[in-house]
């Protein structure tokens, strides 16, 4: 790993020379549980304001994707007439959020009802500690840390399954069945499109995988691994499953709103109902924050001179560029029926994930070659992608294509 | 109060009454293996069916094995009122049964009593007619596409897209006849008002930028594949059961059924125009759908026509009388082809200045009866997708 | 640290005991996932990080799944099932299975001689697990994949007998 | 190809994001209370009442024919016509009330009011404490003087008294001829 000049330029080091500096007026015994406290208060601290200040990006990009301004009314509470673009909504919203009744039903399953929100954060915000955010930026630096990352998502499943189950509604179970159902079966891809990374960089810790995809002084393409055949396929199978482990719109068939009224959530309302909600925002941050470390290079600058920015800035670029796609796939796409969004997962993100892994078998052998063989390696590299994709895409979609009418005499 | 019928699961009619009923084969209703049904009322306060209608439907697992429509939450007693008010005195009220298209509901009851009293009208007030009925279908199909991509789960895009375009032509309504909705135009023998030339410039102006729009919209959703996926092959329409139960309007016409009052009984001035009808081949929700974004495009077509030869003139009938009509004894029934079918006034008159019976064909209603047939072996997501298809106004179906 | 280990230990046990006590199914399913966390703690513990979140992902994620979706879908049988009334030859009978299991059980435990390790077992790193399992263990892992997808064809087949007497459901 | 039709949605929505920004088109949206739209000429929400001179209540036009109340569809005016001590009916509305609250402002009364005393007003914002005594507009409440009347419906305020004048004219020039040649010609009852 090089170490360009600018490791030790003041801003990269600032986070990493406050800790040590705070670290340094406790006595040794209690130096490691302070410094695990302070990761967790800034994280919390940072993502909470992220988490606010996405559920204002939405709204305003909706809005304005809509011909309307969004949010723009909400003010100071003292000064009357100020307008503020909307800049105060989310705390607005957070008010809001705490002083609404909180009803539960008589028939609910008391202790269910209340957990269930409290462990859909809690292991939302679990992935959060392996996700490297900077040069030294990572809460705990695990061995398997990728594979940490799935199994605490796995675990919302458990959650959400509390949340409609503990309802005792009709609409909720429905809703939790198709919950499990869509999380269950996009898990698979999901993991299946992070296991060629994983092969490539040869480690499950993520910070050896940002580091793998460091670039090479003075040359002008990143070294990321979206660059690469198997990385860009990787990447949008990712992202695909991503929008369906976030429950992100074209597969938010949870809370599906036109059929099962709000899913698994009909009977939360106030600060439960914001848990969830805060849930899935802060699933949508792990998951486009795992996606840029694994694939965009996390904390990497694009290019060797442009490192005087400091990693953690590139990394949030990374984040919230992924994040606002999201919410651009959330204003223009339909929802998918929840056998259709089941059988896109097993009969065409899996099947492509793992010829996925078959090209990227082949990219890792043919490292060799230079030169002319370069371009045939991405030829191959790129046929034994597309053409399943074509193939296999055809046969999803056989017999949907846009008619065209005849018109009566 | 629970309905006894729905209430007891026992009381489900065999599987052998269903099946000939329709084309899904019905599993038996309690065979242990499979599990007991999920009854699951949707409605009548439900995000999704376009006001107060309620679907009972009995699911197994997300499959539709049963569904009952209930509605007449909003039924307002519209036509035994008609009958204890005068002929114009239930004009305004026109407006409140299909609340998105009131200048064709004004239009098909001004017909009625014209047939009825056999009254002339101006050269004039026909192109108005038809100029504004046109106006109010691409308003209606706006709201339609708009609502049903509600359904298929948009966050709104293609809604307020429409509406955007639905509020430059209601405000055009608001300056001719003073109110956006409920505009209360059409008089017997003629029109409230003269339309001004700038009014026609504007319309004319919107009009030949309505189609830029339309090709934005379908640029946006057409070819969407999740479009594709969720709207084809789903709720088919047999062209033979459309006809026996009566359906009319597009989603006659997405089922391959080629009829069009317009061109079967060729009222006010239609023959003149030229215009196609364009017609379906599988019946399913995406010919449906399709249908509409046609149907505006010939709109258009005919708009651009009326507006380029409209006549100078009287709008109004001198000899139409407004206080005490009282038309010949007699009976009349009107129709027309309005945006969702063809909705006709059916009147007898005993001479005096109220009708003795005022009797409303509403299209909405008649195409609602034709929902558990296309919703039979589908899933839950898919009845809304299809009833939002079917394009109703509970203020229609209730009356 | 043997503070923690005791307190795992119980929170293993005592949760695997309320599970058994509990007449809501649901609730004891909940607490047998809260042992198997358990169980990954006890790795953690041990260093063998891999084996823990492997067995977070696996048993909280997917068999957990299993076994509420399998005790919410027989939910009706329950209801025809009727518990006998208790009598003297079923406590009997119960007395006697779980005396003969405790005995082999305690049996084992103690006729193995396990020594204290000496120190902490060596953190194994997973590209070392890596090596190993592809090196000299590659046929236990194939064995396990063929057992795994021949599981998978099996529950297509059950799924597929299920499909094609209901309605053809078109893409 | 498979994502064709999506990448072509999306583009139309970045179009617009985008448009939203520069294109007045694109943003339609206009904030009510600090900025209104401009209310058309034809524009019509309740009734009101119109009177000629200064004193709102002795120069209505109303004559208490009660033409209106017959033809309302929902019933929902209510006329008192003024007595003398003796009992005979003067051409005055001692109660004149809209209900507004059943008015669906369809403005079928306008149309056949022979006198043009009643006309569809333009205010729209008419919030009330109370249903039933806020919203039952009484004849005080409802007149308006017609220079009101010329100010929100110019054109069709100038016809209605072109026409007014006219009448007058016609009647004046009657009475001085029927004046001049006292007994010679009996004048024809006003058309009603």
């Amino acid at each position: 790993m090089n170490a360009p000049a600018n490791t030790n330029s003041l801003l990269e080091r600032a986070p990493v020379m406050i800790r040590d500096w705070i670290i340094g007026f406790f006595p040794e015994s209690l130096r490691w549980p302070v410094g695990a406290l302070l990761a967790i208060a800034a994280m919390l601290a940072v993502f909470g304001l992220v988490f606010a200040f996405l559920t204002l990006a939405e709204r305003k990009l909706l809005g304005r994707a809509q011909n309307r301004p969004g949010p723009n009314r909400s003010g100071l509470p003292f000064f009357r007439g100020t307008k503020l673009f909307g800049l105060t909504q989310p705390f607005a919203d957070a008010v809001k959020m705490l002083t609404k009744e909180d009803i539960v039903p008589r028939a609910a399953d008391h202790l269910l009802h209340f957990l269930a929100p409290v462990l859909v954060v809690a292991f939302a915000l679990m992935t959060f500690a392996v996700i490297p955010y900077g040069r030294q930026l990572v809460a705990v630096d695990i061995d398997a840390g990728v594979l940490y990352f799935f199994a605490a998502g796995a675990a919302t499943e458990l959650a959400i399954f509390m949340a409609g189950w503990a309802s005792h509604n009709k609409y909720s179970l429905i809703g939790a069945m198709r919950a499990l159902a869509q999380l269950i079966s996009y898990e698979l891809p999901l993991l299946l499109s992070v296991v060629p990374v994983v092969m490539l960089a040869g480690t499950l810790s993520p910070t050896k995988i940002v580091e793998a995809q460091a670039n090479v002084p003075g040359g002008l393409i990143p070294h990321w691994h979206v660059f690469t055949p198997w990385g860009a396929v990787g990447f949008a199978i990712f992202m695909v499953a991503a929008l369906a482990e976030a429950n992100r719109s074209p597969f938010d068939l949870p809370e599906g709103e036109s059929e099962l009224v709000a899913g698994h959530l009909t009977e939360y309302s106030g600060f439960k109902y914001a848990l969830f909600f805060m849930a899935e925002y802060f699933g949508m941050i792990g998951l486009t924050g795992m996606g840029a470390t694994l694939f965009l290079g996390g904390w990497q600058a694009p290019c060797a001179f442009l490192e005087f920015i400091p990693s953690y800035l590139w990394f949030g670029v990374k984040m919230l560029s992924l994040i606002l796609f999201m919410m651009w796939i959330r204003a223009t796409l339909l929802r998918l029926r929840i056998d259709q969004l089941t059988r896109l997962a097993w009969k065409f993100l899996v099947p492509l994930a793992l010829i996925n892994l078959g090209t990227a078998a082949f990219w890792s052998r043919t490292d060799s070659w230079s030169g002319p063989l370069q371009f045939v390696r991405w030829a191959i590299a790129l046929a034994l992608i597309v053409v399943p994709f074509v193939v296999i895409g055809r046969r999803l979609t056989a017999g949907l294509a846009p008619r065209t009418y005849r018109y009566a005499t | 109060m629970t309905d006894p019928e729905i209430a007891s699961p026992s009381a489900f009619p065999e599987p052998s009454v269903l099946a000939t009923h329709s084309a899904a084969t019905v599993r038996p209703v309690h065979d242990e293996f499979h599990g007991d049904l999920l009854e699951v009322s949707m409605g009548p306060q439900h995000p999704s069916t376009h006001g107060v209608f309620r679907m009972v439907v009995t699911l197994d697992g997300e499959v539709i094995v049963k569904l009952k429509p209930v509605f007449g939450y909003l039924h307002r007693n519209h036509e035994k009122l008609g009958e204890n008010t005068t002929y114009l005195g239930s004009m305004p009220y026109t407006d409140r049964l299909d609340y998105l298209c009131s200048m064709t509901n004004n239009w098909a009851y001004a017909l009625a009593v014209e047939k009825l009293a056999g009254q002339p009208v101006p050269e004039r007030a026909e192109y108005v007619r038809v100029i504004l009925a046109e106006m109010t279908r691409l308003v209606n199909h706006m709201c339609l596409v708009g609502f049903l991509f509600n359904d298929l789960g948009t966050s709104f895009t293609p809604l307020l897209y429409a509406f955007r375009e639905r509020e430059k032509f209601i405000d055009l309504f608001e300056s001719l006849s003073g109110s956006r909705m409920m505009c209360n135009f059409q008089r017997f023998g003629g029109c409230r008002a003269n339309p001004s030339p700038e009014w026609l410039g504007a319309v004319s102006k919107l009009v030949d930028g309505f189609p830029k729009f339309l090709d934005e919209y379908e640029q946006l959703l057409t070819g969407n594949e999740i479009l594709l996926a969720r709207t084809q092959g789903v709720g088919c329409l047999s062209p033979e059961l459309a006809v026996q139960a009566g359906i009319t309007g597009p989603m006659l016409r997405a089922s391959g059924v080629g009829y069009d009052i317009r061109k079967a009984d060729g009222y006010g001035i239609y023959p003149r125009f030229d215009f196609r009808v364009p017609i379906g081949a599988h019946g399913d929700t995406y010919d449906r759908y399709m249908m509409r974004i046609l149907e505006m495009r010939e709109s258009v077509k005919i708009l651009q026509q009326a507006l380029r030869d409209i006549p100078a003139g009287p709008v109004m009938d001198p000899k139409s009388r407004l206080r005490n009509f009282r038309p010949k004894p007699g009976e009349a029934y009107g129709r027309i082809e309005g945006p969702k079918g063809e909705i006709g006034f059916y009147l007898i008159s005993d001479g005096s200045p109220n009708p003795l019976r005022y009797r409303v064909r509403a299209p909405s209603f008649v195409n609602l009866t034709v929902i558990e047939d296309m919703c039979l072996g589908r899933t839950v997501a898919d009845s809304v997708v299809i009833l939002g298809s079917v394009d109703i106004v509970l203020g229609e179906v209730d009356r | 640290m043997t503070a923690a280990l005791i307190l795992i230990a119980l929170l293993i046990l005592g949760s695997t005991a309320v599970a058994m006590s509990l007449r809501n199914l649901i609730h004891s399913a909940l607490l047998l996932v809260l042992s198997w966390m358990g169980i990954a703690a006890f790795y953690l513990w041990a260093g063998a990080e891999f084996v823990a979140f492997a067995q977070v992902l696996v048993y909280a994620g997917a068999v957990s799944m299993i076994v509420l979706f399998a005790v919410l879908l027989t939910r009706r049988s329950r209801a025809d099932l009727s518990i006998a009334p208790a009598s003297l030859r079923r406590a009997v009978a119960g007395v006697l299975a779980g005396g003969a299991t405790a005995g082999v059980l305690t049996l084992a435990v103690l006729r193995t001689n396990l020594q204290i390790a000496p120190s902490a077992a060596p953190t194994v790193t997973v590209q070392q697990l890596g090596l190993e399992l592809i090196g000299p263990q590659v046929a236990s892992v194939l064995v396990v994949g063929v057992i795994l997808t021949v599981a998978l064809l099996g529950a297509v087949v059950l799924a597929a007998s299920d499909r094609n007497d209901g309605k053809e459901d078109a893409p | 190809m498979l994502g064709t039709g999506i990448i072509k949605g999306l583009a139309v929505t970045a179009k617009n994001f985008v448009g939203s920004f520069y294109d007045p088109a694109r943003l339609v949206t206009v904030e009510y209370p600090e900025k209104q739209i401009p209310i058309p000429e034809n524009y019509r929400n309740f009734p009101f009442l119109v009177h000629e001179g200064d004193d709102p209540i002795a120069t209505l036009r109303c004559v208490a024919c009660k033409i209106c109340e017959n033809e309302c569809p929902p019933q929902c005016i209510y006329i008192v016509a003024e007595r003398d001590e003796k009992g005979k009916v003067l051409k005055k509305p001692k109660i004149f009330d809209i209900d507004i609250a059943v008015c669906m402002s369809c403005q079928i009364c306008v149309e056949v009011c022979p006198f043009d005393a009643i006309k569809m007003d333009q205010h729209f914002e008419i919030a009330a404490g109370n249903r039933f005594e806020g919203l039952l507009l009484h004849r005080e409440q409802l007149a308006k003087p017609n220079s009101y009347y010329q100010k929100i419906h110019p054109t069709e305020a100038a016809e209605v008294d072109a026409m007014l004048t006219a009448m007058k004219a016609r009647q004046a020039a009657e009475k001085s001829a029927k004046a001049k040649p006292a007994p010679a010609t009996q004048t024809p009852p006003p058309a009603a």
